[in-house]
């Protein structure tokens, strides 16, 4: 059975020796070549000095504490956890992506920006939007990005709106990134099949309301099939209507959200083209636009201007910058490559392969976790532990921490709420038939193990069950304050 | 039976297309009109040659700072952030099973807790920018207070994004002046600007000149009420003092320093770390130290209350996706330098500015340094000849040269600031001296 | 507690899915492109398909049940573990290393040229020798062509030699070398205190011999002190001596072979000059010779005309090749950019601390494991769990296995075979105080555990206790094997 | 106190000379006259620069073959053998916590037995000219006679390390010719050398000319007595049958084509096959399948007693470290290729050479392909000017070109022998095919 590396797990800063780090200039130095306004003196830093062997076995062995998409299935649902390629991390490691700076001349960057205009124009073909721009850093700040377009794109009709509208089933940040813009957010339910409710979104549409913002397919991995009706809803009542991306991977190749007659989207290139997460990051958030909200985009623009790639600011219904310099680029690169690879027709085949994937998995485990509302799902679809609570006291908190204890990363759970007991599944296009059928197997089989057993997990984990409860009440974010603290858990 | 039939067949389908039966014919395409898939040769070959137009600061000498530099990046480094465990992993949303990622950014936190003085760092955000827009909104939580001083001597894409960042909290940007003699801020000007409802002071240390404020220790006692936020970059922390010992509320930083590649601006690492009885006004997220079971230690995201996935429109940032395994990299950085090699870099970067600041000063027709503060890595000097003509000449000896400081203080339209890091060796010192003798 | 990562065992083989590889031209190719004569046309192919997901998933879950260097202490006596700079791999990345072919004309490798011809004469400084080849793959095939030289420089002086002596503690691979270049092995017993026994020498020296094969440091980590006399014995009877450099680990900068008066030296990159193992190889086995054996050495040698580096076959007396090309230069540049790093000073400082180390950590363990022989070693030492095997029962094999358990690798056991329950321990330089008296403290603990627990040990390793003679008996040495024999163990 | 005066006060030292007084003076030295070492820094740089003065076959098309060619190599390879865990673990001597590396050289072996159609495989020689050497030996080892016959159409370098490698057993290696007309072995000739103290003979498919010997399939029935002994490029198994089908005792290969760098001619991968049976007499390590104390499948080195640190000058060969990352390296590559890449590949190879060799018969001058047999991803031309000329002109245009064929057969001194692979575009075609014409 499966069992995760355990090691020492002592801090850097627990650990002693001796640096072995050198620079040129080092032994050049004179007191009188580093001078610091005397006020301004460090007088003491508390830090390590460690070989770099030391340093790398510290870091290898806890990587290998570690889960990644690397080690095994990642159902994450929402999260769009596929394999990433290697080829993307091979061209990443090129100076010629990692080592030039943004404030470069535009002439000495021109394979730079041909790539990322070249991007730009892709995912414009695959959203169906007319433009794009690539500086969000992330999901949520494309939503604040888009939220900040919608505002300038009111303003700039004379138009003073402060709602946006969102389904109670949105992911957190949609209502942050609105309120964050300085929205009023108006949540509305979900009707009792899993969508939007087409009478509560009329209710609250008004002539205060800025934007309507959902995914399509939706957090359950329904696809919105009244989404024409939607958007003429919205448009009547002269609000935007916003894509949240991070559910493109079902649909490239079938739909588009401009042909949805969405306005404004971002895209998640961390989900659906296939970059590394990063254990949280980095990802890319670009956000596309119809044309008539183009002007406000931020700046620069790429362009076009003989036969050469320039940066233009000068755009001055622009909204400004939403981040230092252009996006992030590593990224990009990543999933341009990916784009290319796949080609249009892989992608479809992608999204395809996706919803198949999901449907299948789905299919297997619907007996003993039941799927609330319509059986047809897109990417992913959510189950609900609530017999298995019901009848055995296995909840899906337990469920999800068991999975761990054989080798599977744990689906999203609880989230939707609209869903008792949700498990959220994604098992994305990249996993075989062979992984779908031996997870099914293991989720059936954990639903008549021995409770106790599955409230106890995970076992085989580096740590036994964590504290979170502890964690917050003492709130120690640093070796810092866990010295002042004077006490705490050891390792 | 391929495996697709197979699973179609356990649906009860014959083909793909009934699996899209939802969506209305109406909004249905017809596939993608992009150039079909090809080989991970072909791409691989077509995207280097792309990228081949680039040039490199790793094989010309590149003055350009403001924000980001050319550094050294130990090989263990990338070793490490390319590990497929971290790599390819989401945010530790399950702790058991993720305990290397979230000590890692564990220790991440403590360094930047250590260098900055303050006990609450966050996991990171997207970068500098972002964490100082991220830090004028916290500034309001702590104090419900709309006006936020900062320096006019700062980067203009910072002042963009803060602007956009406060927008929706309808704060005030207002802008204090700098010392033209010293390239420190005007203190004068600051006092006359500072008034009861100022929420926050935002000072860079050092700042965009490169100068090293000598009086940022005194302005938490001058301005006690205003939350004081203090803008750093990281290595040189190695010398400098602390702001949290000089009462810095929030110290905000872009952390590529750290052993992060430029990647023409991206990834980054933004830096953001608050003095412990504000944290949970902090935004982002963070690492909290605990204990498992069978009370060992153990660690896992905490205070997650603050955030959008729980209080959702309340909460204290939209942020969820972050710059995490950047994070990672500034800890293995930091890891390997070590205490002593943390100092020697930023002496280093500081002896190497100076040297080079005063060869400049040399050369007939630039004045240099134009300011007369202390610096640490960069300096601004005046040109005879417009900066971005200057640049154009440098290209032609295969130096890429310095910002042209017009772009974010419009009237400093004959000056250019250069960065120097470690990577310069003297033969790169030597040519820039050489280049611009020839075109005074 | 430590403990290893256990993942799904199943071979590559035994995994089902559909490969996504793609090449150019594939589509293109039609039944008349790929013509082979009829007789020669394969019928079967059964190799697995996989998408390249699977694969890394594979690769990456084995690699977690690998113990490597960066995971841990590898006190693997002779073998020298130390730490494998990370920069070394960085070179190695760059086309300018690893995408040149050998029969490129030399002008299109200057830059190959140079860094092997500097390697030797590094290689020269460090070992006192003359000249030196980079040929040999690994130490073994360095003291195979050590041994054709000596043949080759017997012969040209008329003379036939047939017979090599060999102290009874030298590693397998000498003896073993010897004779596959035709030469009879005479081994001679060791002294009372583990040296080269003077008198056994004499006796052994005849007209018949062509060299004497030793280690200095010897495998007992003992420095040969009498290895004047020794030089001066070999010398009269005409014959060569040859010096094993598995262990020029421990004299850097002190002492060299030269200097002792060795004719011919092998080195091994990947012990003393910090190229990693790789799991078994690539290694790299220079050898270097005082120059009266330097017309004989391999083809083509380094040499400078016109300030070009060229490669010159023209050396007649030559024994030819001993491999195709020049030596693994991937590992080759490696050792040089360690040597760089380090410095003549460096290298210097990492004997004397590899040396400090294993004095310092066999002094920790002397006590317990009692210590034959002198106290003073050099860059290694052999202690003996005789005493805990006649009181407890314990016997060094047993204790490699439980500190298996603990996170380290176990150190070389039942070597040399002079020593009973010998185990062979080398730190290295690279490890920090703290990891020796760890290491030490845990190696005491383990002499006074549970006898049981530790018989039976490993217990946090991938798998338990192998069974070897099960796969010697069998011989079951590939999956076609297996599915042949219709059973065996499953995965 | 810093480490090392602890640990030398704990040995009662005061200095680190003390630990040297076994050393007798007359042998000392004073340290080593290297440069003082300098930070990583300066050697990457330093390096690199050096390094930058080579051409690369990955900014030049390279037909260099004999031996070693420049293939595809996909991305995951890389990220496979550069993780820490094979890259820095020793040879497996204990099985228990090195079943990552021990399962994967399983792997390795099992692959090339699918191939060669032999069950028992080695887990690497060092490359194909040792791995043919150590061949010849176990020959020898089989019938113990010591006459070897081995093509005359074969690499230099391969027939001086066969004799370097027979030396000591004194056996005999006769050369056998080749059909001027198709290039494939002259069966008259071979059928006159064989007598009855023949050993082994040895055959190459694809032979140094690139030609597919037809007649390798016959050769095991017309002398049974000898070992049969073919030496293989093992992606062209993708589509030609196992030598183990048509009687092969022993296959050789060199495995650089399976996703491993040509590295300027090493670290290559000495492919080494046999007949189950002949297991025992094998050379080198191999990797077995077992059990451990639970009965869960596991795997260990195994056959040790043939080996040298065991059976010492009885040994069946000495090797000791061999090139098993290398044999990783192969194992992932062709576990991502799978079946039909291999096939695809192969096939590419084939298609890719024909074209290219019929272009170059068209151009004034040339001949080729200068021999009618089959050919796999080789082929020799017949050049109106000497190979070295040519080549001098190619690499004006860029272009690095074919082998001269006189460095290993002396009287072909106008022919070139050129490789092709997936690597070349139809550019890299057209350019080569370009300046053939100008120089013809
Ligand atoms: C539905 C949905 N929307 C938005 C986001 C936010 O994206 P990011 O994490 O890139 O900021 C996510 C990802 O967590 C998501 O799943
Ligand atoms: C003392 C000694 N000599 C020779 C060798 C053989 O070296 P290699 O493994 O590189 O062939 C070794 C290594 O195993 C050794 O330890």
């Amino acid at each position: 059975m499966y069992q995760q590396a355990k090691h020492d797990r002592r801090l850097i800063m627990e650990r002693d020796g001796r640096s072995d780090f050198d620079l040129p200039f080092l032994n050049e130095l004179t007191d009188q070549d580093a001078v610091v306004p005397s006020g301004m003196r460090r007088t003491e830093l508390d830090l390590p000095s460690l070989p770099e062997r030391e340093v790398v076995k510290h870091y290898v062995n806890l990587s290998q504490m570690n889960f990644g998409v690397d080690n095994g299935l990642y159902p994450l649902g929402s999260c769009t956890m596929k394999f990433n390629p290697k080829y993307a991390d091979y061209l990443t490691s090129l100076p010629s992506v990692n080592c030039i700076h943004p404030y470069q001349a535009e002439e000495t960057v021109q394979g730079a920006l041909q790539i990322m205009h070249e991007l730009e124009l892709a995912l414009c073909e695959i959203s169906g939007m007319d433009a794009v721009t690539l500086q969000p850093a992330a999901g949520a700040h494309g939503e604040f990005t888009g939220m900040l377009l919608t505002k300038a794109y009111h303003v700039d009709r004379g138009e003073d709106r402060d709602e946006v509208v969102i389904p109670d089933s949105a992911h957190g940040t949609n209502p942050a990134s609105a309120a964050m813009a300085g929205y009023r957010v108006v949540e509305i339910p979900s009707s009792m099949d899993g969508r939007v409710d087409l009478e509560a979104l009329k209710s609250a549409m008004s002539e205060r309301t800025a934007a309507f913002m959902i995914t399509n397919p939706n957090t359950l991995g329904i696809f919105e099939e009244d989404i024409q009706q939607i958007a003429k809803i919205v448009h009547a009542a002269g609000a935007l209507l916003y894509y949240d991306g991070a559910n493109l991977n079902a649909v490239m190749g079938r739909t588009t959200p401009g042909k949805m007659d969405f306005d404004i989207v971002h895209f998640n290139l961390h989900k659906t083209f296939a970059t590394p997460h990063g254990g949280g990051g980095p990802g890319a958030g670009p956000v596309g636009v119809k044309e008539r909200i183009e002007p406000f985009l931020p700046v620069p623009r790429i362009v076009i201007k003989d036969s050469k790639y320039k940066l233009d600011y000068d755009r001055p219904e622009s909204i400004g910058k939403v981040r230092s310099f252009y996006g992030n680029f590593a990224v990009l690169v990543r999933a341009y490559a990916y784009i290319m690879r796949m080609g249009g027709n892989g992608l479809k085949a992608a999204s395809d392969r996706a919803v198949l994937n999901s449907n299948y998995l789905k299919k297997q485990l619907m007996d003993v976790y039941p799927l609330p509302f319509r059986e047809l799902r897109k990417h992913e679809f959510v189950v609900s532990a609530k017999p298995l609570k019901d009848q055995r006291g296995i909840r899906a908190f337990d469920v999800a921490k068991r999975l761990l204890d054989y080798g599977y990363h744990a689906p999203t759970v609880y989230f939707p709420s609209l869903v008792e007991e949700a498990l959220m599944i994604e098992p994305t296009e990249t996993e075989t038939k062979e992984t779908l059928d031996e997870f099914a197997a293991v989720m059936k089989r954990i639903a008549s193990e021995d409770p106790e057993l599955v409230r106890s997990a995970p076992h085989n984990t580096a740590v036994k069950k964590v504290d979170e409860v502890y964690a917050a009440k003492e709130a120690i974010l640093s070796y810092r304050a866990f010295k002042r603290r004077g006490a705490g858990p050891k390792a | 039976m391929s495996q697709e039939k197979e699973m179609l067949a356990a649906l009860g389908l014959s083909s793909l297309d009934e699996l899209f039966v939802d969506v209305p014919e109406a909004v249905r395409i017809d596939g993608l009109h992009l150039p079909p898939g090809r080989s991970e040769l072909e791409v691989v070959r077509d995207l280097k040659a792309i990228l081949a137009k680039n040039l490199t600061a790793d094989d010309h000498p590149c003055f350009l700072g403001a924000g980001i530099a050319h550094h050294f990046i130990p090989a263990a480094v990338r070793t490490i952030v390319g590990r497929s465990e971290f790599l390819t992993s989401y945010t530790p949303y399950q702790p058991e099973i993720s305990q290397g990622m979230l000590q890692a950014l564990f220790e991440y936190q403590s360094y930047i807790a250590e260098l900055t003085g303050l006990d609450a760092v966050n996991s990171s955000a997207y970068d500098a920018s972002t964490a100082l827009g991220e830090a004028a909104t916290m500034c309001f939580r702590l104090n419900e207070k709309r006006r936020l001083l900062v320096p006019e001597a700062m980067s203009w894409e910072k002042k963009s994004v803060l602007s956009n960042y406060v927008l929706g909290l309808k704060m005030e940007i207002v802008e204090y002046g700098y010392d033209p003699i010293t390239g420190e801020l005007d203190l004068e000007d600051l006092r006359s600007k500072v008034d009861k409802d100022t929420s926050g002071i935002y000072v860079e240390v050092p700042n965009l000149f490169g100068v090293i404020d000598s009086q940022a220790p005194f302005l938490k006692q001058e301005f006690p009420e205003a939350a004081l936020v203090v803008g750093v970059d990281p290595i040189s922390l190695g010398v400098l003092k602390s702001p949290g010992d000089y009462g810095a509320d929030i110290v905000i930083g872009e952390g590529q320093s750290l052993g992060i590649d430029m990647n023409f601006g991206g990834p980054l690492l933004g830096i953001f770390a608050c003095r412990q009885e504000h944290v949970r006004k902090m935004p982002g997220r963070v690492i909290g130290m605990t204990h498992d079971s069978e009370g060992e230690r153990a660690f896992c995201m905490t205070l997650q209350t603050r955030e959008q996935h729980i209080r959702r429109s309340k909460a204290t940032s939209n942020i969820c996706t972050n710059e995490a395994l950047m994070a990672v990299a500034a800890s293995v950085y930091l890891s390997i330098l070590g205490k002593e090699g943390l100092e020697g870099l930023a002496k280093v970067n500081i002896a190497r500015a100076r040297k080079l600041m005063d060869s400049i000063g040399e050369i007939e027709g630039f004045d240099s340094p134009a300011f007369e503060g202390s610096h640490f890595n960069e300096f601004v000097v005046r040109t005879p000849t417009r900066p971005e003509k200057l640049n154009r000449l440098l290209l032609k000896h295969g130096i890429i040269g310095g910002v042209p400081l017009a772009s974010h203080i419009p009237r400093l339209d004959h000056h250019m600031l250069l960065a120097t890091t470690e990577m310069h060796s003297n033969a790169d010192h030597d040519a820039l001296l050489k280049a611009l003798k020839e075109v005074s």
